[in-house]
């Protein structure tokens, strides 16, 4: 088995792809011949296979404990210090991120089959979310930083592309553009951080030729050279992290390259589940977690990806609270979340930053589809505040969605509460932890609890408050019987039920020390994350925080009962009362605005200024000399109109002027002639009569 | 050498002054109107033609130099091959005259134009070949008086008569210093043979004002005859005026011969040249006044032609601007410096002459010199096709760009220039610059005949025997042109030969 | 020095060809500056004379004085009916004065090279008393190509100013 | 015969579509289709000969100005009085550029299949301008460089200026004096070079082999860069470029951006580098400079631009930007980048002009704002700029990406502080490039174009192998890489030893 | 110095010579211009004989005198020629209105 995959492990990667060239090129026909459905149904196929073979390797390398198996396809390039390898790394970090991308990939596509069903871009739709999958497997198995930098680029593409997906309104693909300008900005500290590194590690180490100095194993080997060195003053060390973690935030939307994410609900549901909740957004988590041997040379570093962690769950958390519309509260939770997971990554619990990277993964994507099915229930209404009392018209939704806001909320058994606590443990407990990093962690809970529970009362509890009269949005897909709010079909609800289970079991994998548990995830992964934390001592106040959660949690929840089930005035009310607060926050504290003025408008200013001083001043030349010219010609009268517009520059300009007047020397009468041959014989006779 | 010896020397020059009173004796026989058209054109072809294949026998059985005609003349290689470039000119001359409209083969007075023509290559001969100084102003007064005869010789308009009366006036106010400084230089050495003069020069070590007022005016005339600045001033009225054939011929033969002459006094009487035993004090260093002279010249030559709007004005400074570039070789003082001129001078008439000889089919189909007669060109049939490739092949060659001979011209000039050492590297970029100016006007002229987007006037008419022959004409010099570009050692060998002539 | 006859005489016809070539410059009229300039030959001839160079005075009259003036004479009275050549035919203005400044440069420079200037004196060679003897066997030794040469330019000149004034005559 | 052909490929690469221009001249005007045809024909046998070459080319030999490093040489006297040889011959730096330029053309002919007015003149132009463009990446002889640089001239005038858009004159006769400037400056350079060197020669190896002989070697350098700037373009000399592009017709905008631009650079690094080493590394931070200003200020001046057309030539600006960058940076990673990012550059904008010549007629205008949802319109066309203008932002997985990558890691070695800039570049060639799609493709059907004509079967062939070069050089670019490493190490050892 | 020495001879030849080119500057008729013409060549001519006489002592001075002399008279045959030619066109020899052909 060790030998499939050792040699054959690429072919995981390859099947998605495959899909989506099906897909993409094939698709009408397949649409003609097979019907709608043929495209998703290949593309599933295609997802599950390599799940298939994904949980072969996850067996693979839990059986090995943790050994790292390599696949070398061929080298990409190879030249002068640079060596790069087309490799994949098969080690228990990227075998669990393995299952978690084709696993919900897989149950994502059976829901898009349905969700999608009727669009006539299915097919292209399709090809996407393979080609999606494809790029994150990619990122995910890449076995040095440079191939990891392809996938990285390539989700950006496949969100860029899925955002866009119905590119028909132009806001659709004013978001897509965002998403991946914002994507490239992080990207562009990617390169510049790993540049850095690559060119200290070929001075220092100074490699044999033929090594590949960005694979991930020689970076471990050699990542403590990098302990004193220094650039331009600063540590050589903070430096590349903080411009790496520069693309982490780009990616997974932190503070401060968070704004593409809300705008990316643009794209459909399904595809929000998956890329902007499970899959791409956890890739900048993954990297720091895949580089934690570099980040942990630079304690700065480590300091400034806490505090943004933290700072970003705040901020997205209170903006989540007066959000309208279903995805959009979505969003910010998924942006508060993983400020979560960047504290952890923070404050040095590794393991625990994945935890709940996997955890998340699952209830978020189950919230995610949820919210989808209630979309389409609603004939396609996000507006929360439209919607009520859909417990009884669509149970199985209402069941799994209870269920996963019980999760993210960290009620006790189920998976949320053991991954958000183990991270407010070692928050307050790690050797990088700080009671303040804890308390910015326990407030978000509360606020996590809060917004979720009002998104579950208001769209699920109370009566429906859909007025009869309501005019229909344009629908887009066919079912256009009249506003029944129905359950959705079995391939929607099926995935919500595994999903809801997983984020109810998922905890069990890494119950604490704490609690009698052996956190078994930790052990997985600690061949590549390392040792950390305190593990076996009973130590009081980790009861005591936790206990502090769970509080924390069920106050939230209780101030959302009272707020929009029991007293809905009252919420009315707080808004005038802090009229300016509640607008400030309402609109995200104008965020986007300001980032919208400073850059995408000021860049578009500066480069028209710059066209115009193109056009203008370097080629000042042509127009102000045309302009005297033409002046001149006017004067003059005769010259050819034609070609004065044709003056190339003023250097020419100025020599076609001087012609004039060297012209003018010919004045005609043969007497002048004679008069400048004298007085040049004469000038010339007494310059040298001077000289010599 | 006396005279009798010295005749086997003077074949060329002989047989062609024989020929020309033979030719006078024969017009009385044959009296005006039954003629045939043409018969004397043909007649003065046949002249130069045997006079041209004497020269090249002379050339080729006689390298070596000597003085013939007691010191008067001096035969050598230098002389022999501009005065073959000369021959070539007049010939072409000619036939461009039988061409041209104005002096086809109808023209009353074709006879007597002949005969001048005659005398006037005769003039040239005898002007390059010159050792002294009176045989040099006989020369030059044979070559000028003819000329101005020539120029206001058709009746055509009072534009040719206004052009020859001021290049009369002109040409004899120039020659009347040029002899003036003679006299002052006899006055200094006392004897007219200028082998006597450098001897007295190099053995008295004469230098000083007198001498140098005797050569600026010496240099006023020939500086006339090759029309460098400020002795230019005549060139584009008489261009303009003249009929189109003797312009075109004005601009490369009297001009190669001036140059000629303007070398061998430089270099053999006031210069160092390749011996390198006369002390400098026996000459002056004229080599940064001919440089100034020939940066001056080829900007003021470039710059007053971008505005032109005639042909024959265009090319007149076309020419100007062409004599400073090869004064720039002359102010090299090398050897290799003669043998670039003589090439340049070769180069220069191959594409010259091709621009005169379609702006004389253009004046023959639309009556006009102005450069809209040339609008759409291109694109007027076949025809039209052929005229216009042929002028933009040589208006490209004469801006000097690559595959064209003229380019090849200008990196022998260069090449004398850099040669010399850093003293002069500032002519060459002056001559550099002068190139992109000069590619203005002539690209402009190309630009009438292809880019513009009006295509006016009729199409060319029929073609017609005189067509025939133009368009033969045409291709045999654009094809040179093109070759030399490519292919041009049969010519440098040529050109080496010039090199001999100093030792 | 004494003051002899000789340099008398030869102080008036110096003063006969200067004075009346300064007439042909600044006269007002074109046929007082073609009788100056009959003068200014005169003079020229009385210092061939004083050269030794009789042949060439007599030349200059027969040439000069009879051909050349003549013809111009002719050409003035051709050309302009009475009244018109009282006109001034003297321009004034920039020119005139840069001309002139010109000239003086001219003139100025030329005298200080001529306090400086050497001339090539062979003073020992015989110079033949009669000049014609020795002119006609220079003529037809060294410089016969030159005599033959001559012929064929008149030649030539005549052909062609003949066409050209037979044209315009007509 | 192929042993003819093995030694004289390169005089048949460069002199055949000389023979085949003079084959067009001979057929009759009216035979529009056979002109075309045989221009075809003789732009695809140099493509198969080009192909020979790079299967015969040894990847291993180095040595840039000794007699090893170069193959298929051919040297015979031309000039025996000034010793001008036809020197002809190829190295790793070149022969991407011939690959390049011997692929381009057919490409070039296919586009300029709907010309009209003067068919046979076009062709016949556009014939000898290939034979220019091979001519002056085969020559080694100086004198030889020289000519067949002017020769390229004179058919561009001609061909911008005829068949070109409404200010073509203008656009004509400013890219031939921006050029000959350049140009007059490296005559002067190399008569220099060749009196100053004994014995007299032209040849470029031997010129480097003993280049201590040069004097004034800052003016040579000076003089021969401002010459190469201009073509590039680099920044003050540019303003050329968006008139020459927005005038000539399409397939003209191909050659003049697909490898025109690449003369410059490629004079650059076969003349500066080995005549002139020691200045070169001197100059360095000054060409990093020069390199970095074109990047931004090309991206900018983009993002400004209305016309499609001006958008691609400004966006060619910040591309070569990244070449002279990398060249720059004396790493062997920044000069094969930048030799790999004139080969990429070179595929990416001819496929964008194509593009742009597509939709030019169909629509007969270029402005960005006049379109919308094509990409509903015409799905094929739409799927293939996109790749084009992934492409040019430097994707990973397209070719460009690994060029820029390579530039960029070169540069962060020797500039980092402009590396750190130049990389920024990156971001704002994405915004422009994706603002640009979204107002032509995305959004709602502009009703004037909603039955434009989908890509034709000649539009596709054109554009097929493109696409393919850009998507095959990305996953697997070691063919290309591997022709160019081993001179271009000895290159870039040969300036760094210098100082 | 004594008088009638050479350098008399050159300063009277001087004056005419610049007398010359002042007649043929300032002159408003062509005629005009002819007078100056003849005078410059005199005034070489007269130099050439002075030369001759009183430095070089050798006959070859006055040859070219002689010669100089003779082509001045060709020289006023083709000047009257010209003349009567242009007062044919213009009906007057003023030397302004020859600008026909000018820049």
């Amino acid at each position: 088995m060790t030998y499939f995959i050792k040699s054959y492990g690429f072919i995981i990667v390859l099947l998605p792809l495959l899909g989506a060239v099906v897909n993409g090129f094939f698709g009408k026909r397949l649409r003609e011949r097979f019907g709608g459905t043929a495209s998703g149904y290949i593309a599933s196929a295609m997802v599950f296979l390599s799940f298939l073979l994904s949980t072969a390797a996850f067996i693979v390398v839990a059986g090995s404990h943790g050994a790292a198996i390599v696949n070398h396809a061929y080298t990409w390039m190879s030249l002068g210090t640079l060596q790069v390898e087309i490799a994949f790394l098969f080690d228990p970090l990227s075998a669990m991120m393995l299952l978690i991308i084709t696993g919900i990939g897989f149950l994502i596509h059976v829901y898009s089959t349905a969700y999608m069903h009727g669009d006539q871009g299915i097919s292209r739709y399709f090809a996407y979310l393979n080609l999606f999958v494809f790029s994150m497997l990619i990122l995910v198995l890449a076995e040095n930083a440079l191939l990891m930098f392809v996938g990285w680029e390539g989700v950006g593409l496949c969100s860029y592309l899925l955002i866009g997906f119905w590119f028909q309104e132009k806001q659709n693909t004013t978001a897509a553009n965002k998403a991946f300008i914002v994507n490239r900005v992080g990207d562009f500290g990617f390169i510049a951080g790993l540049f850095l590194l690559y060119w200290f590690l070929a001075k220092a180490a100074g490699p044999s030729a033929g090594t590949s100095i960005l694979s991930f194993s020689y970076l471990a080997e050699h990542a403590h050279l990098l302990k004193d060195a220094t650039i331009f003053g600063a540590s050589l060390a903070t430096v590349i992290c903080l411009a790496l973690f520069l693309g982490a935030t780009g990616k997974s939307a932190q503070i401060p390259l968070y704004v593409w994410l809300p705008d990316a609900m643009a794209g459909p549901t399904p595809v929000s589940a998956l890329i902007h909740a499970a899959t791409m957004v956890t890739a900048g988590v993954y990297m720091v977690g895949r580089l934690n041997f570099l980040f942990s040379m630079s304690h700065t570093a480590m300091a400034v990806i806490a505090v943004t962690g933290a700072g970003t769950a705040l901020l997205a958390a209170t903006m989540g609270c007066l959000q309208n519309d279903i995805k959009k509260v979505l969003a910010y939770s998924t942006v508060s979340q993983l400020g979560y997971m960047f504290l952890a990554m923070g404050v040095g619990a590794w393991s625990a930053g994945l935890f709940h990277v996997m955890t998340h993964a699952f209830f978020k994507a189950c919230l995610f589809l949820g919210a989808g099915s209630v979309i389409l229930g609603m004939h396609h209404e996000q507006d929360i505040r439209k919607m009520g009392g859909l417990r009884k018209h669509m149970p199985r939704t209402f069941a799994t969605f209870a269920l996963a806001t019980a999760a993210i909320m960290g009620m006790p058994p189920l998976s949320g509460f053991f991954s958000k606590d183990e991270i407010l443990w070692q928050a307050w407990s790690g050797e990088h932890g700080h009671p303040g990093l804890w308390f910015a962690g326990f407030l978000t809970a509360g606020i996590t609890a809060f917004y979720m529970a009002r998104l579950l009362f208001l769209t699920f509890f109370g009566e429906t408050r859909r007025d009869a009269h309501h005019n229909h949005h344009d629908d887009h897909g066919e079912h256009a019987h009249d506003r029944v709010i129905s359950e959705s079909p079995a391939a929607i609800t099926v995935p919500l039920i595994i999903l809801a289970g997983f984020s109810a079991a998922a905890g069990l994998v890494g119950v604490p020390a704490a609690l009698g548990g052996s956190n078994r995830i930790a052990e997985f992964l600690a061949p590549v994350l390392g040792h950390h934390g305190t593990a076996g001592t009973h130590d009081p106040i980790e009861y005591v925080l936790m206990a502090a959660s769970v509080c924390a949690a069920l106050a939230g929840g209780g101030l959302a009962y009272l707020f929009y089930l029991a007293r809905p005035d009252i919420p009315v009310m707080l808004a005038e009362r802090l009229g300016p607060v509640h607008r400030l926050v309402y609109n995200k504290y104008y965020i986007d605005e300001i980032y919208g003025a400073l850059f995408v408008t000021g860049t578009k200013i500066l480069s028209r200024v710059l066209a115009l001083f193109d056009r203008h001043v370097i080629d000042l030349l042509v127009n102000v000399s045309g302009l005297a010219l033409r002046t001149q010609a006017r004067i003059a009268g005769w010259f050819d109109q034609a070609y004065v517009d044709g003056a190339v520059n003023l250097v020419a300009d100025s020599t076609l002027s001087f012609g004039e007047q060297v012209r003018k020397l010919q004045t005609g009468r043969v007497q002048v002639y004679v008069l400048v041959l004298v007085c040049m014989v004469a000038l010339g006779i007494v310059i040298r009569l001077m000289t010599v | 050498m006396n005279n009798l010896e010295s005749l086997t020397y003077f074949a060329s020059e002989g047989f062609l002054s024989v020929y020309i009173i033979l030719l006078l004796a024969a017009s009385l026989l044959i009296r005006k109107e039954q003629g045939t058209p043409g018969l004397y054109y043909s007649l003065g072809i046949f002249g130069l033609a045997v006079t041209l294949a004497l020269e090249i026998v002379a050339c080729a059985t006689r390298p070596g130099s000597t003085e013939i005609f007691h010191g008067l003349l001096r035969s050598d290689s230098l002389g022999r091959l501009f005065k073959i470039l000369c021959l070539v000119s007049g010939i072409l001359f000619l036939l461009f005259s039988l061409l041209a409209r104005e002096t086809s083969k109808r023209f009353r007075d074709s006879m007597e134009y002949t005969v001048l023509a005659l005398s006037l290559c005769l003039g040239m001969m005898l002007f390059i070949a010159s050792n002294n100084i009176l045989m040099l102003y006989l020369g030059m007064e044979l070559l000028s008086f003819t000329s101005y005869l020539l120029t206001g010789f058709v009746d055509r308009d009072e534009r040719t008569t206004e052009a020859a009366v001021k290049y009369l006036l002109y040409g004899a106010v120039a020659s009347g210093v040029m002899i003036y400084g003679f006299s002052l230089l006899y006055g200094l050495t006392g004897s007219l043979d200028f082998s006597a003069i450098r001897a007295y020069l190099v053995a008295n070590q004469v230098s000083g004002s007198m001498l140098f007022i005797s050569i600026a005016f010496i240099l006023t005339g020939l500086g006339f005859k090759i029309a460098a600045f400020p002795f230019h001033l005549w060139s584009p009225d008489v261009y303009e005026g003249a009929p189109t054939a003797f312009s075109a011929f004005l601009s490369v033969g009297p001009k190669a011969a001036g140059f000629a002459i303007l070398m061998r006094v430089l270099y053999q009487v006031f210069g160092v040249g390749a011996q390198a035993e006369a002390p400098p004090a026996a000459q002056f260093d004229w080599t940064f006044t001919i440089a100034v002279l020939s940066a001056l010249t080829m900007t003021v030559g470039n710059l007053a032609a971008l505005p032109q709007r005639n042909i024959k004005r265009l090319l007149a400074y076309s020419s100007i601007a062409h004599a400073g570039y090869a004064l720039m070789a002359v102010a090299s003082r090398s050897a290799f410096g003669i043998s670039a001129v003589f090439f340049y001078f070769a180069v220069y008439l191959l594409m010259n002459l091709a621009a005169f000889l379609v702006a004389i089919v253009i004046a023959n189909e639309y009556y006009t010199e102005r450069l809209d007669g040339y609008e759409g060109l291109g694109w007027k049939g076949p025809q039209g096709a052929f005229l216009a490739s042929a002028m933009a092949i040589a208006l490209f060659s004469l801006a000097g760009i690559p595959p064209f001979a003229g380019f090849i011209g200008k990196v022998y000039l260069l090449m004398a220039v850099i040669k010399k050492g850093p003293g002069l590297y500032w002519l060459a970029v002056v001559a550099v610059l002068n190139t992109v100016i000069s590619l203005f006007y002539y690209a402009r002229v190309v630009k009438m005949m292809f880019l513009s987007k009006r295509v006016k006037g009729a199409p060319l008419s029929a073609m017609t025997t005189e067509r025939y022959v133009s368009y033969a004409v045409l291709g045999v010099l654009t094809f040179l042109t093109l070759l030399f570009g490519l292919y041009w050692t049969p010519l440098d060998s040529l050109s080496k030969l010039t090199m001999n002539f100093l030792n | 020095m004494e003051i002899g006859m000789r340099d008398i005489v030869f102080l008036c016809v110096a003063l006969l060809t200067t004075i009346p070539c300064l007439i042909v410059v600044f006269s007002r009229n074109v046929l007082y500056s073609a009788f100056a300039l009959f003068f200014t030959f005169l003079g020229t001839s009385g210092l061939y004379f004083f050269l030794d160079a009789e042949f060439l005075a007599i030349t200059q009259v027969v040439v000069y004085i009879g051909g050349v003036s003549v013809l111009l004479l002719f050409a003035i009275l051709l050309t302009k009916n009475v009244d018109e050549i009282r006109k001034t035919n003297m321009i004034s203005g920039p020119r005139m004065a840069l001309a002139g400044a010109a000239a003086l440069a001219l003139l100025g420079s030329f005298l200080y090279a001529l306090k400086g200037a050497r001339w090539a004196m062979n003073g020992n060679a015989a110079y033949p008393a009669t000049t014609i003897k020795g002119l006609g066997d220079l003529l037809l030794s060294k410089y016969l190509l030159p005599f033959e040469i001559v012929s064929i330019l008149l030649l030539a000149v005549l052909v062609g100013s003949l066409v050209i004034s037979r044209r315009s005559v007509q | 015969m192929t042993e003819f052909i093995h030694n004289h490929i390169l005089t048949l690469i460069t002199f055949l579509p000389l023979l085949g221009g003079a084959v067009v001249l001979l057929i009759p005007r009216d035979r529009k289709d056979a002109i075309r045809r045989t221009a075809l024909v003789f732009t695809l046998i140099p493509l198969l000969l080009a192909g020979m070459l790079f299967a015969g080319f040894n990847t291993s030999s180095s040595g840039f100005t000794t007699e090893a490093g170069i193959q298929f040489v051919e040297k015979h006297a031309w000039i025996r009085d000034f010793n001008i040889n036809y020197f002809v011959g190829v190295d790793g730096l070149s022969i991407p550029m011939i690959l390049l330029c011997a692929l381009i053309c057919p490409l070039c002919i296919l586009a300029s299949w709907n010309i009209e007015k003067g068919v046979k003149g076009y062709h016949f132009l556009f014939l000898l301008l290939e034979t220019g463009m091979m001519g002056v990446f085969v020559a080694l002889d100086f004198f030889l460089f020289f000519i067949f640089w002017e020769v390229m001239l004179l058919p561009m005038y001609f061909l911008i200026g005829i068949w070109g858009g409404p200010r073509k004159e203008y656009a004509a006769i400013k890219f031939f004096i921006y050029t000959l400037v350049g140009s007059v400056l490296m005559l002067l350079v190399i008569i220099y070079a060749y009196l100053v060197s004994t014995p007299h020669t032209f040849d470029l190896t031997e010129l480097a082999r003993n280049s201590s002989v040069l004097g004034y070697r800052a003016i040579l350098w000076w003089g021969l860069f401002i010459g190469f700037a201009i073509k590039v373009p680099l920044f003050p000399f540019h303003t050329w470029l968006p008139d020459a592009h927005v005038e000539a017709p399409t397939a003209i905008s191909v050659v003049l951006a697909g490898i025109l631009l690449k003369m410059g650079t490629y004079g650059i690094l076969r003349i500066n580098f080995s005549l002139l080493p020691d200045v070169t590394r001197s100059m360095a931070t000054v060409m990093a400079v020069i390199g970095t200003i074109n990047i931004i200020y090309g991206a900018l001046c983009a993002m400004a631009q209305k016309d499609l057309k001006k958008l691609v030539a400004y966006s060619s600006i910040s591309h070569m930007g990244y070449v002279m960058l990398g060249m720059a940076s004396f790493t062997d990673e920044g000069l094969n980048g930048a030799v790999l990012q004139m080969f990429n550059h070179g595929v990416v904008t001819a496929m964008l002009f194509l593009l742009v010549g597509v939709v030019y007629d169909r629509a007969h205008h270029r402005e960005i704002e006049g379109f919308g949802g094509l990409a509903s319109v015409t799905p094929n066309y739409a799927f293939v700029t996109f790749l084009a203008f992934f492409a040019a932002l430097g994707l990973p997985g397209l070719n460009s990406f690994i060029s820029e990558a390579l530039v960029l890691l070169g540069a962060f070695k020797t500039h980092t502080v402009l590396a750190v800039i130049a990389a920024t570049g990156v971001i704002i060639t994405a915004a422009y490039c994706l603002w640009t799609l979204q107002r032509v493709f995305l959004g709602a059907v502009n009703q004037k174009y909603a039955l434009l004509p989908d890509l034709t079967g000649r539009e596709i062939a054109s554009l097929a192998p493109l696409a393919v070069l850009v998507v095959v050089l990305g996953v697997f670019p070691h063919p290309v890489l591997n022709l160019m490493k081993s001179t271009l190490g000895s290159l870039n050892a040969l300036v760094v030893a210098a100082l | 110095m004594e008088l009638t020495g050479i350098t008399s001879y050159i300063i009277i030849s001087l004056i005419l010579f610049l007398a010359g080119l002042l007649t043929v500057v300032s002159k408003k008729s062509i005629i005009g211009i002819f007078l100056g013409i003849e005078l410059i060549l005199n005034s070489a001519a007269l130099n050439f004989a002075a030369f001759s006489r009183l430095t070089a002592r050798n006959l070859e001075g006055q040859m070219v005198s002689m010669f100089v002399i003779v082509l001045a008279a060709a020289e006023a045959a083709i000047a009257l020629a010209l003349l009567l030619a242009i007062y044919k066109r213009y009906r007057d020899i003023n030397a302004d209105n020859l600008t026909t052909l000018k820049w």
